[in-house]
């Protein structure tokens, strides 16, 4: 699936989007492998308090499942208007 | 309804003009725009978004809206990009019969704007450059809906 | 503050637009425009004002938003005179740092103006002329204030 | 002192504005010397709960004092905005 990550989630993992193979069942279980790669991932997804996620373009929560997802991204609360 | 997201400035005179003409059912138009704010060394502000998300999201805002309140016409402009001090980063208008179906609708459609449609804010001055931190107030008022 | 009471038609699109340029201290303007709206039959709509005390009422209505929220201006037109279904009656505009303060300033100014200036309204149509009858969910309105 | 009159009281007393001789001492008192003229002021006094007072352009009540009062002014509830 696609990972995406924005502002300073995209900013400390130093890609915007990557391709990433993985049979994690939820949000949870991806962060969890994403944080096993590397320091950076780790340091990104510290704090899941501080973090939003989108499936397939929808807020969701880090225990949705990813059955059938084509993209998840990763970004701060949102501070638009 | 009328979704936009762009990069150029929007012309908000002309918008709000628009939104106000050539119809009699309509008797109460609201319209907000917001604006580069600084109070202190804001040399220029960026923002960021989530391309395709960032429509729906404003989509399905604007569409909840259409049905908690008896509404004629909705506007979302959101610019992204780099924006200077006093630029126009985005308007919003609403269209109804009476004038609290406009104030709460256009009020309803800036607290989840604000808070769930993907745009994030970066500030860039003479001490470097920081991500604007979502404010609690931000995310309580989306309590009162 | 500006306080308009005239005949004339008047530009809301240039109106907004000059509220929302040129200033790096506002974050958040909103307006409000009150059109001749129909149903049914109306010809034109006639508005009688009390001259003297229509711009004092609402330069103590405008005053007193100012005193309870943080405002860096406000605006009034309120047209007096003939009017047909779709012309502009009146518009009001706030400009403060934040949103809060803008959205709500401006429908204070909207409720006192409705119930508390010396404005009244007459609709003729094909079936004759009538003065338009205050509502109770007008006067209820400021009970929130 | 002027006494003004707007819209339907306007309409049905048949002038917007008439100089008053009184000793009047509230706006009440003014109303029943008033009414005491004519059909026309009685029918448009007849139910004060339908009708708004100004003195000296300020919004106040029928037991207002008019001491040192310039001008009254009567009204139907205001239809603005």
């Amino acid at each position: 699936m696609d990972v995406l990550y924005f502002a300073w989630v995209r900013e400390r993992i130093g890609l915007p989007k990557e391709r990433v193979e993985t049979d994690a069942a939820t949000v949870a279980d991806l962060v969890s492998e994403l944080r096993a790669r590397e320091d950076r991932y780790d340091a990104a997804f510290a704090d899941l308090s501080a973090l939003r996620v989108a499936v397939d373009q929808e807020l969701t929560d880090f225990d949705a499942p990813l059955a059938g997802a084509r993209e998840v991204a990763f970004f701060p609360p949102m501070t638009g208007g | 309804m009328r979704i936009v997201v762009q990069e150029a400035p929007f012309d908000y005179g002309a918008e709000c003009d628009g939104f106000a003409t050539g119809r009699t059912d309509v008797g109460a138009v609201v319209t907000f725009a917001g604006l580069v704010r600084t109070d202190a060394d804001l040399d220029r502000m960026e923002i960021e978004h989530y391309p395709g998300m960032t429509e729906s999201a404003l989509t399905a805002i604007a569409e909840e809206a259409a049905r908690r309140w008896s509404l004629q016409d909705v506007l979302v402009i959101h610019r992204v990009g780099p924006m200077r001090p006093g630029e126009r980063i985005m308007m919003i208008a609403t269209a109804a019969p009476h004038r609290r179906d406009a104030f709460e609708a256009a009020e309803y459609l800036m607290d989840y704007l604000k808070s769930r449609a993907p745009f994030w804010k970066k500030e860039h001055g003479p001490q470097g450059e920081s991500w604007v931190e979502a404010k609690a107030t931000d995310e309580d008022a989306l309590s009162r809906w």
